[in-house]
């Protein structure tokens, strides 16, 4: 199984990020290779039985906002639709720019660009763009999706469009408000970045009149090149032209195939076996994700090298450590000096699974990303240093007896349920052992791990964790993890006596405007987090894709990890 | 007979409500959080628990299951205000993960999964005892090693291999046939052959095996009946002896079998639908399972059953017509 | 062949092919048969009774089974015969009853359909109104009380000794010049069998038909057959007719089973001359005479060389003995006589 | 009670649930299978059991071994009544009551040794230790007539007659002092039946045992029973002396029973003066009222219809449930 499917397994939404491919180790090559073509149908191979939501406010997953964005849904912003760092690029899309904002970064403005249709022939008007961002408040309808707008958005009370009473209505028009053209969100703290924000599909504009709540998931209303023909779950989606779409009032979607057919269900051997052998439609076929087993054939012969890729997808992984519980340096770098983190790369499918992360800020943020000084007597090959790990141990016993004695009665390990998971554990129980810290497994059903670990009252010492960027700032990154008003931050840290200088840091690091200056900060506080170990650095995670001999311009977008689909074409 | 059905059709409905009662109350004491699964990321205990209200899940469990029950003779209204709807009568659920009710979901897989059930049945029962039938009549002779044979690999080998390896020998390496990609048979009628040839043949193969070897066992059993001998000692021709004597008897535990094992597929073919991407029943009670999707998993469970069910009070009834000697006086 | 006999069998054998090699289940066996009589065959399980009938009809499977021979029955070689020209045969001239009368019957059709149907195989222009009253009156011959009622019944509904009524029904409906029963009443209780044996009496005055009863009952044998076969180890050992059978039996086994019969008259509780041993396994009977092993009166020859039947007694007997002849019914007398 | 009553009955009623009716389905159809039935076993006696099938005799062998439990009536063995012993003391009496069935083959475990089925009991049992059970086994073997080389054998290796030598010999290893015979010769050949028939009366002169021997076949219970008990469904209509019964049969069902026996005599054929019975023996679900052959009996009347006869002895020691008893001995073969 693909990492991507693992973590859908477990109820976490995989975000978008910007990610650079300077570094990725990237074999295949889809570069032009001709002038793109229109015409043709581009087919998408999937294991999965649908897209998790097509609803634009609820779409929140890498593969699934690179192919509704690119195809269906637009916004004020975009990333470019390019390879390499220039993906990772916003320019303005239903903006006329990419946003004005005022001294303190509190106030954004974007005026819509002319021509913007929906695919009834409506225009797109600054009403429909702070309707469908109104959609995000009402988090019990609107589930899944990002939830970036209420909190940056200044809306008080404000319970979503369906359930506001007048006052709330009115309250929300004031923070997002309509003058002509030009859409005004007015914030409740400085985002430098918000324009980056924008980019995500619940910044894109919902007609009212058609908004079906829930069900508006399985037929959105397109805004952009292509709209729904049909959809099944567990079968296909067909994509055609919308004809009322316009390139004029498009810059940045190339809509060069007539149709999309995205095929639901297939099994992962067969998806293979069929890119293998590119025959029929296969040959206008993508499909991302390949079967460990499949890897060497494809990877090792020639014959695919224009048509494969293996690269960095915007995905962390990592160890949570209880700092409440582990409140001791020397025991936490003890845990992460014994880790046999080959071993666990091993058995999840060796180096195609991705390389030894130095930190939780990927190569690819390439403002936010310095090589950490990582922890004194950590294999560079990721093999356990039991001796290194020893000392630490030895210098706990007398540092903080009482954690060391903890760790030796027994830490609690909390992780999903899943086969995977259980290989895991065991090289983690075998690699403490050694230095003699004991683990208890603590197995969650898998649906309800992240809300058992999110929970303040379960009491786990180490849980692992993952993550990816919401966009290309570590602003995304570094708060959301381990700040304690960060929503996703299961280090407990806060009582760490070093953690108010921290916040400090954090606070100073959001609120500058120089973008520059800003990543050194990032830079520093990833180091800062390393050095006192709240998490341990896992992986930075790779993916492997592959596309027919008659698919143009295939290559992994940067900011998603997944294909541009927008941007392919059907090669003559 | 009148009073024997109406008491087999009565203890069904009860079984059936016995059934609903408990699959309900065991998928609802899973350990996984229906209304948890709503939210990704930011999930935030508040927004878990408004969801768990808006889904029904913060009732009892005795109330989820009233609620349920009602559902499905009165229909069944979810949410409020402006993003309120309904599953109209007979309600079995709302999928969160499909944004459908699941009554229209079974209503979209279920023909996909009979019409792959009823072709498969209909291909291994011909086949089944045809080859049955040949290998009685040439006891010992190469028709019979044949069969036995026959029976030996399609009883051992598992469904899902057998389902890959002619998927990708016919239709990857040979190209014989496109990937199958269903279309019902109303629009399309020659797609959705060249689609069903394959699933029904492997389906009907790999079941016909068992087949082959009642009809075989139960023909020669016949033959060796003392009913047969007079039969023929009447002076009937072997055309008649066999169909009127000894496949009338060979084929009354056939029946039984083949409709229990219909009964079966109906509820939903799941390896032969997933090896070959057929978006029926089957598939989507797997992707439930994976998704935790209770609503569907308690609905396809409880059709299932409802066709098990009936299926036995069906196999009953038609066995007092098959076989005088239990009809009830 | 006198124009009186109806069955002619002449040096039948039937050689069954089993995985542990051929097994012979009847030997050399010839016999006439004669318009109104009864001929019984006894002999204990295993002996060719019941292959010697099945032979008759051709029943045995021609895939595990070969019979050599003749068996003639008016005119035809039911051995060699097409299988139409026996079919014809079948039912109309030659018919059978069988030991279990509920697994005789078909239990998936009524009886009247049964007994019609094998009207009509054999009278093809026959209507179905005309076979159903065949049907009626042959129910009424066989003693089904309100036939009209009970044609239309299902074989699981009518008790044993009904059922074999409905067999002997399907035995007659075409008038067949042979009946063979295969231990017709062994299944039935015993004042039921003495209901059959009568029914088969009477029908067999009245359609002056030859029957050959196949029992392992002396009891049966004495109270219904003129001529009496005994059967050992798949051959005959002795012929006679019923009277010299129990006045002056000629071969050793018969006087071991007049001694091993239990019987009502005596009130002695003395010990059975009981035969020792088993029956032997047909496929590995003892060389020479096969009763041999088990004969107290065994010679030497008698385990080297297979006796042939000669005419021995006072009443026409023919045995097959290796002792002298005055021995045979020295002995024979005794045993009649205990 | 005596201390020379091996096994006595008294009033034994077994009556099974058949058929279903309604929506709740609740039984209606009670078969009377076995309805009063008592009876005294002497100690060292053979009292043998006919009737025909249906009669309830096989149920009264179930029921007087506890193989099933009576509706009603108890059963004395050894002056205990065995019908209320549970744990230590009911398997004490198993092993002091044995029970012989028809069907040899299917009563023997056919993946175990001839040694095993008769010895596994014994070892069980305490009777016999480890070291000796081989010996004491083939002991048994020979006595029943199996060669006591065999015992490495299997039960498909044996005849019919073997293996119901073998039942015996199971039956005998826990040295019983009843033993219940149901049909145990009628699946057998002639020849057969006379050799286990000689080895059941040795075995009896032997040890002392006492047995009820359940059969259909009238002149093997005239060979082997001291006593005879006629059934006819659900009841015994006649019991006494074998000599008595046979000889001067009182009620007209045991009358017309023995005279419908075939006689192994060609000469008798047409002498002996017949009776047959019409129709068959009527449905144990709803038995006719009064005295329940009446339905068959020539001689019946009102008084049979009305009134059920109760169970009488005449001056010859003899126990008859008729209204009308026979007088005169008639004459057999």
């Amino acid at each position: 199984m693909k990492q991507r499917r693992i973590i859908a397994a477990v109820g976490f939404a995989l975000v978008a990020s910007v990610v650079a491919a300077a570094c990725g180790g990237s074999s295949g090559d889809g570069s032009e290779d001709g002038t793109p073509t229109k015409g043709g149908t581009i087919h998408i191979l999937s294991n999965g039985e649908q897209i998790a939501h097509l609803d634009p406010q609820r779409n929140y997953t890498g593969d699934d906002l690179a192919f509704a964005g690119s195809t269906m849904h637009r916004t004020l912003t975009s990333y470019a639709y390019a390879q390499g760092d220039e993906g990772s690029g916003i320019v303005p899309d239903l903006a006329t720019d990419t946003g004005t904002f005022n001294d303190d970064a509190t106030v954004w403005s974007f005026t819509l660009r002319d021509g913007g249709t929906f695919e009834d022939g409506a225009e797109i008007t600054c009403a429909d763009v702070a309707y469908g961002v109104s959609r995000t408040w009402a988090s019990d309808v609107i589930t899944d999706g990002p939830t970036y707008a209420s909190s940056y958005i200044d809306a008080g009370d404000y319970p979503g469009p369906y359930k506001a009473t007048a006052e709330q209505q009115a309250a929300y028009d004031k923070a997002v408000s309509c003058e002509g053209k030009t859409i005004t969100f007015n914030l409740k703290v400085p985002v430098a970045d918000f324009n980056y924000t924008t980019t995500l599909l619940a910044f894109s504009p919902v007609p009212k009149a058609a908004d079906t709540g829930e069900k508006y998931d399985l037929k959105p209303v397109s805004s952009g090149p292509y709209k729904i023909e049909s959809y099944t779950i567990g079968k296909s989606l067909v994509l055609v032209r919308n004809e009322n779409w316009s390139q004029d009032s498009d810059p940045v979607r190339s809509a060069n195939p007539d149709s999309f057919v995205y095929e639901f269900g297939l099994d992962e051997a067969v998806m293979d076996e069929r890119m293998i052998k590119d025959a029929g439609d296969d040959q206008f076929a993508v499909s991302a994700g390949i079967q460990p087993e499949n890897l060497p054939t494809i990877f090792d012969d020639d014959a695919f090298k224009d048509r494969r890729v293996d690269e960095y997808d915007p995905f962390v992984t990592y160890t949570n450590l209880n700092v409440k519980n582990l409140s001791c340096v020397e025991v936490r770098k003890a845990i992460y000096l014994a880790l046999d983190r080959e071993a666990l790369r091993k058995a999840g499918g060796g180096p195609y699974t991705g390389d030894f992360a130095d930190g939780f800020i990927k190569p690819a943020l390439a403002l936010d990303y310095k090589k950490s000084t990582m922890p004194d007597g950590l294999n560079v090959d990721g093999t356990a240093n039991v001796e290194a790990a020893q000392a630490a141990m030895t210098a706990a016993e007398t540092a903080c007896p009482e954690v060391a004695t903890r760790a030796k009665d027994g830490l609690s390990f909390y992780r999903p349920a899943t086969p995977v998971w259980d290989k895991a554990v065991a090289i983690w129980i075998d690699s403490l052992g050694k230095v003699g810290i004991k683990l208890k497994d603590e197995p969650v059903e898998p649906s309800v791990y992240w809300p058992t670990v999110m929970n303040p009252e379960t009491n786990y010492d180490i849980a692992r964790g993952g993550w990816a960027p919401d966009w290309a700032n570590a602003s995304t990154v570094i708060p959301e993890l381990f700040t304690t008003s960060g929503g996703f931050n299961l280090t407990r840290n806060a009582d760490d006596p070093d953690y108010a200088e921290f916040q400090t840091k954090v606070d100073a690091a959001k609120k500058e405007l120089d973008r520059a200056k800003q990543g050194v900060m990032w830079q520093e506080l990833n180091q800062y987090v390393v050095d006192r170990l709240w998490a341990l650095p896992g992986t930075f995670t790779k993916v492997q894709a592959i596309w027919g001999s008659k698919v143009g311009n295939a290559y992994q977008w940067a900011p998603f990890g997944a294909f541009n689909y927008g941007d392919l074409y059907v090669k003559s | 007979m009148f009073m024997f059905i109406v008491r087999r059709v009565f203890f069904a409905l009860v079984l059936l409500l016995a059934v609903s009662f408990f699959t309900y109350m065991l998928f609802a004491m899973l350990p996984s959080d229906p209304a948890a699964l709503t939210c990704g990321k930011n999930c935030k205990p508040d927004v878990i628990a408004a969801n768990r209200i808006r889904l029904g899940y913060d009732k009892s469990l005795m109330e989820q299951y009233w609620l349920f029950l009602k559902g499905i003779f009165a229909g069944r209204d979810y949410g409020a205000g402006a993003a309120a709807f309904s599953c109209g009568a007979p309600s079995l659920g709302y999928s969160f993960g499909q944004h459908e009710c699941v009554t229209t979901l079974i209503a979209q897989t279920f023909p996909v999964t009979a019409y792959l059930s009823i072709g498969a049945f209909v291909l291994w029962m011909l086949i089944g005892i045809s080859t049955g039938a040949m290998a009685a009549l040439h006891k010992g002779k190469w028709q019979d090693r044949a069969a036995s044979i026959f029976t030996s690999i399609g009883v051992s080998l598992p469904t899902f291999y057998i389902g890959l390896l002619v998927l990708f020998s016919v239709v990857i390496w040979l190209g014989i046939l496109p990937f199958p990609s269903y279309e019902s048979p109303f629009e399309n009628f020659s797609t959705f052959l060249r689609t069903m040839i394959l699933p029904w043949l492997v389906l009907a193969v790999l079941s016909a095996a068992s087949y082959t070897r009642l009809t075989r066992n139960g023909m020669l059993e016949a033959m060796n009946e003392d009913f047969v001998r007079l039969g023929v000692a009447k002076g009937l021709t072997t055309r008649i002896v066999l169909r009127r004597y000894v496949m009338r008897q060979a084929l009354v535990p056939i029946v039984t079998i083949a409709g229990l094992d219909f009964a079966g597929l109906l509820g939903g073919a799941i390896i032969t639908e997933s090896v070959f991407s057929l978006p029926g029943m089957g598939k989507m009670s797997i992707r439930a399972v994976v998704e935790s999707d209770l609503p569907v998993l308690v609905g396809t469970t409880m059709v299932a059953a409802v066709f098990i069910v009936s299926a036995n009070v069906l196999v009953d009834i038609a066995y007092g017509y098959l076989d005088p000697r239990v009809r009830v006086k | 062949m006198s124009q009186d006999v109806v069955l002619s069998v002449k040096n039948l054998s039937v050689v069954f092919h089993t995985p542990d090699g051929d097994v012979v289940a009847v030997n050399d066996v010839s016999f006439d048969l004669r318009r109104g009589e009864t001929l019984g065959i006894v002999g204990e399980s295993g002996s060719g009774k019941s292959v010697t009938a099945s032979s008759i009809l051709r029943l045995n499977n021609s895939n595990t089974a070969t019979t050599t021979g003749s068996i003639v029955v008016s005119g035809v070689d039911v051995l060699t015969a097409q299988d139409s020209e026996v079919r014809r045969i079948r039912g109309s001239e030659v018919a059978m009853i069988f030991q279990d009368p509920l697994s005789a019957l078909n239990p998936y059709y009524t009886v009247g359909k049964q007994i019609a149907e094998a009207y009509l195989v054999h009278h093809p222009r026959a209507s179905k109104a005309d076979a159903r009253g065949v049907t009626l009156d042959m129910l009424k011959k066989v003693g089904i009380p309100s036939p009209e009622k009970r044609i239309d019944e299902f074989p699981h509904q009518f008790s044993g000794g009904m059922r074999q009524r409905i067999v002997i029904a399907i035995a007659l409906i075409n008038n067949p010049k042979v009946l063979i029963a295969d231990e017709p009443t062994t299944a039935l209780d015993v004042t039921v069998q003495a209901q059959i044996l009568d029914l088969m009496k009477n029908l067999q005055s009245e359609f002056n038909m030859a029957i050959v009863l196949i029992t392992h009952d002396l009891g049966v044998i004495a109270e219904t057959a003129l001529d009496v076969l005994v059967m050992y180890g798949g051959r005959i050992v002795e012929k006679s007719t019923v009277e010299a059978l129990f006045s002056e039996p000629t071969h050793p086994y018969a006087w071991g089973l007049l001694g091993a019969v239990t019987s009502l008259g005596t009130s002695d509780r003395g010990e059975l001359v009981a035969i020792t041993g088993s029956p032997p396994s047909l496929i590995s009977l003892p060389a020479g005479c096969s009763f041999n092993p088990r004969c107290s009166y065994a010679l030497e020859i008698c385990s080297a060389q297979v006796p042939l039947l000669r005419s021995v007694g006072t009443q026409g007997s023919v045995t097959a003995c290796h002792l002298p002849k005055d021995e045979i019914l020295t002995f024979g007398r005794k045993a009649a006589s205990r | 009670m005596s201390s020379d009553i091996a096994l006595q009955a008294i009033d034994l009623v077994k009556h099974f649930s058949t058929g279903s009716s309604g929506v709740l389905g609740r039984a209606t159809n009670i078969v009377q299978a076995v309805d009063g039935v008592s009876f005294i076993l002497p100690v060292g006696k053979t009292l043998g059991i006919v009737g025909e099938s249906g009669c309830g005799k096989s149920t009264l062998a179930r029921l007087v071994t506890r193989l099933i439990d009576p509706s009603s009536g108890s059963v004395f063995l050894d002056g205990v009544d065995i019908t209320t012993l549970s744990g230590k003391a009911l398997r004490e009496m198993r092993r002091k009551l044995q029970i012989i069935f028809q069907d040899p083959y299917s009563s023997l475990n056919p993946r175990h040794s001839i040694g095993q089925i008769i010895g596994d009991p014994m070892r069980i049992q305490g009777i016999v230790t480890k070291s000796n059970e081989k010996k004491e086994v083939q002991d048994l073997m020979q006595r029943v007539g199996l060669n006591p080389e065999h015992y490495n054998r299997y039960p498909h290796e044996f005849s019919g007659g073997q293996r119901q030598r073998i039942g015996i010999a199971r039956a005998l290893s826990l040295r019983p002092s009843v033993i219940v015979a149901d049909e145990p010769v009628s699946a057998l050949d002639v020849s057969i039946q006379a050799q286990i028939l000689n080895l059941l009366e040795n075995l009896q002169k032997d040890l002392g045992l006492s047995f009820v021997f359940i059969a259909h076949d009238l002149s093997v219970v005239r060979h082997i029973a001291d006593q005879v008990a006629v059934m006819y469904l659900g009841k015994i209509v006649e019991v006494g002396d074998s000599a008595t019964v046979y000889n001067s049969p009182a009620h007209p069902y045991t009358k017309a029973l023995l005279s419908a026996v075939p006689v192994a005599n060609p000469s008798l054929r047409n002498s002996a003066k017949r009776i047959r019975l019409v129709g068959d023996v009527p449905s144990a679900i709803d038995p006719p009222s009064g005295c329940r052959f009446r339905t068959r009996c020539w001689k019946a009347t009102d008084l049979c219809e009305a009134v059920e006869p109760p169970l009488q002895a005449d001056a010859t020691g003899r126990v008859v449930a008729c209204h009308f008893p026979e007088e005169a001995p008639i004459s057999v073969g």
